[in-house]
């Protein structure tokens, strides 16, 4: 298992029956390939479809059903059609239990920051903003280090997606749970110590008696 | 009954500096035969107001790549390297807006709100020069409303008074941007006698439709 | 003709094609039976149906279709459903053409108040304070006086419906448009003198050179 | 794929004091044997959200004259002299809320807006009490967010998942109700395999609906 596998298997484990989720683009969007067996939750794509299916069959594509990064998709049995006013209606209002989203950079606070680096081209934020300020758990999946910057600090440099703490961040290397006393490492990663993941990271981390390992069948 | 348009005339309608709301996410629910005739046309200093500026060469993008485009009103730029350089050569203004902020905001300026009042944002640049309303002690911004002079719409069906029928993700902001403008102008797939389309199917009532487009040769 | 019929044959001479029109329980709702051959206008019922039809055949009455008032009634050919929601969004963005609506007061402001009267039962203002301060023209149509006591008055006595000038009243006796000026007597009904219009009301009327008299087919 | 309830089932569910917001114009929409059921269960101190208090004997009504309600906020209460009667003699609290604000502000708290800057009411008793937000020098009352212990809805079709469509004037308030309350109860008039409806015809995606009542026998 690559790193990314790692983090789309992990953050497949948050899922529950029922959930209606929103996959950011990019790695995100993997763990809708590792959904367990026999469990049934709702992919919302905010462009506009509450249970976004997998890719169609071949020459079967219709121009009016992409993901929000514009590919092709299907809809599941009991899909429902909505306009972005409802789409990020049910963002906003707090009916979306679960959105996993790319990081720049995650602090002590729990602040993440996704949509811009300073001097940079800048993307846009897209939904990212209104689905880290409304969604019920915002999960953060992202490798853990960019190219050897740590990319899990003190306090973030680059500007906030939201002043909204994330309910969790899952790394290949850590699974990290913001709370008031700071972040606290839930789980180590396949073949990593918790000192590899505190060389990796400038932020302070209180580790749990309780300490897990992720696991996978 | 409302009168079938040919595309160039629908273009002629535009005057330089129009206000622009078209339908779109990346392309699907957008009105390509308009695109393209108000590109033929070349009318300039237009405000767009649109999910993001797609890609060069695709959708709004057209209108970009043309530079007719003063002022872009939008959630996403990232997949247009034309519409940043032109941001950064300041050829072209961008303002960008969180997406569910954007369908309000516009919502609001359809439905005769004085603004809207969202979470989103708050704590982050968004904020900067925006009112802050506090409301049983959490903060809101008052984003303002929009409204366009023209209202440029993708449709899956209309019928010959004018309601409108979406389909999948190709509903995104089209619903709400018929509520917004002064002049409503649908670019239907398929154009429809009075009665095809059920009362509970009509997602915009033909009286908030000014204008057709004819159907395609 | 009784008065009821003078004013609402009168005010359906307001109606011009294609218009979205409301029209308020009672008095305003005879309009709909005289609406000129051949014109095509759209009745609004704001419970939830642009498109209002007559009454439907005996035994065919569907329960999930009504007027405001809650009485069965049909829907046109080109109908739309729309919900609460979509329905005052049209009231309030000043999509609807034209309501008509009764009377208690008319002051020499424009000002109508026809929702209350402290110390009786209060019925609930229900849509006519967005009607009135949302649609494009606001037709009062109400009997001149009420049992001999003037309602068309100086000052409204009784709680405003909105702040807003009403565009026309149409009475029996009398056509009158608010003005920047004050009230502008603009025709005068079957068999009355400007004199009869004076006496019964204690507003001032502006009478123009151009006086006109309510004619009818 | 949703629980079927008894509609005794359901009225259990609903604790004393609970704030029910209930679908219905007049009883047009309105989900009546959840209505009966509650009335048979006789849980009191209840707020009730609805247009109007209905009839007595009829609708929401029956939960009135039941002497199950303490609060109802509702645009219009003409029609019901019970409801009229308790709120003189003090046993019953009537909140009038104009109705385009009413929907409004349903809406804004099921999408996690802060409230509603309306213009209706302005320089009416409606702004008795309220604050004022001046917006390029004109004034919108700010109206305060409404939400729900419960939302029960009528719908006319179901699919096992809980998407709903509504029909004709039976819409009105229900699919903005289906997004603002803790606990959303639809009572379909047909129950349908996933799949019957398609996804454009979904009014109400099931993901907001947590349990249906059972087929009626």
């Amino acid at each position: 298992m690559d790193a990314k596998e790692i983090i789309a298997r992990r953050v497949a484990q948050e899922l529950r029956a029922g959930m209606l989720v929103n996959l950011g683009i990019g790695l995100p969007s993997m763990v809708a390939s590792f959904v367990p067996d026999g469990l049934q939750v709702f992919f919302q794509a905010e462009n506009g479809v509450i249970g976004l299916g997998s890719r169609p069959p071949e020459g079967m594509e219709d121009r009016d059903l992409t993901d929000a990064g514009g590919g092709f998709v299907t809809a599941v049995p009991g899909a429902a059609s909505i306009d972005s006013a409802m789409s990020f209606g049910l963002i906003r209002g707090g009916h979306l239990d679960m959105t996993v989203l790319g990081g720049l950079q995650v602090d002590e606070k729990g602040h993440l920051a996704n949509w811009m680096v300073p001097g940079k081209m800048v993307p846009g934020m897209g939904g990212a903003m209104d689905l880290v300020t409304g969604a019920k758990r915002v999960v953060v999946a992202m490798v853990h280090s960019a190219k050897g910057a740590p990319k899990i600090v003190p306090e973030c440099t680059l500007p906030l997606t939201a002043a909204r703490r994330v309910s969790l961040i899952v790394t290949e290397m850590a699974v990290i749970e913001p709370t008031d006393d700071g972040l606290v490492l839930r789980e180590t990663g396949p073949g990593v110590s918790v000192e590899d993941i505190r060389a990796a990271t400038t932020a302070t981390l209180i580790v749990p008696d309780d300490l897990g390992r992720m696991s996978f069948d | 009954m409302k009168r079938a348009l040919k595309p160039e005339e629908a273009a002629e309608m535009i005057p330089e500096g129009a206000v622009l709301l078209i339908g779109g996410f990346m392309g699907v629910g957008s009105p390509h035969r308009l695109i393209d005739a108000i590109v033929a046309r070349g009318v300039g200093g237009l405000t767009l107001v649109n999910n993001d500026t797609c890609r060069p060469g695709e959708g709004v993008g057209k209108l970009i790549d043309a530079g007719l485009v003063d002022k872009a009103i939008v959630s996403h730029i990232g997949l247009n390297p034309v519409t940043q350089q032109k941001m950064i050569s300041g050829e072209m203004e961008v303002e960008l807006v969180p997406q569910g902020t954007l369908v309000e905001r516009i919502r609001a300026g359809g439905v005769g709100l004085g603004g809207v009042l969202t979470p989103t944002g708050v704590g982050t640049l968004v904020e900067e020069g925006k009112r802050v309303i506090e409301i049983d002690g959490r903060k809101f911004l008052l984003e303002r409303p929009i409204r366009g002079d023209f209202a440029l719409l993708d449709a899956r069906h209309a019928d010959y008074v004018g309601n409108l029928e979406y389909s999948l993700t190709a509903h995104n902001f089209n619903p709400v941007m018929a509520l917004a403008a002064d002049t409503v102008i649908a670019e239907p797939h398929h154009i429809m006698p009075v009665g095809v389309i059920s009362p509970d199917a009509v997602k915009t009532p033909g009286v908030l439709v000014d204008y057709l487009l004819e159907r395609a040769h």
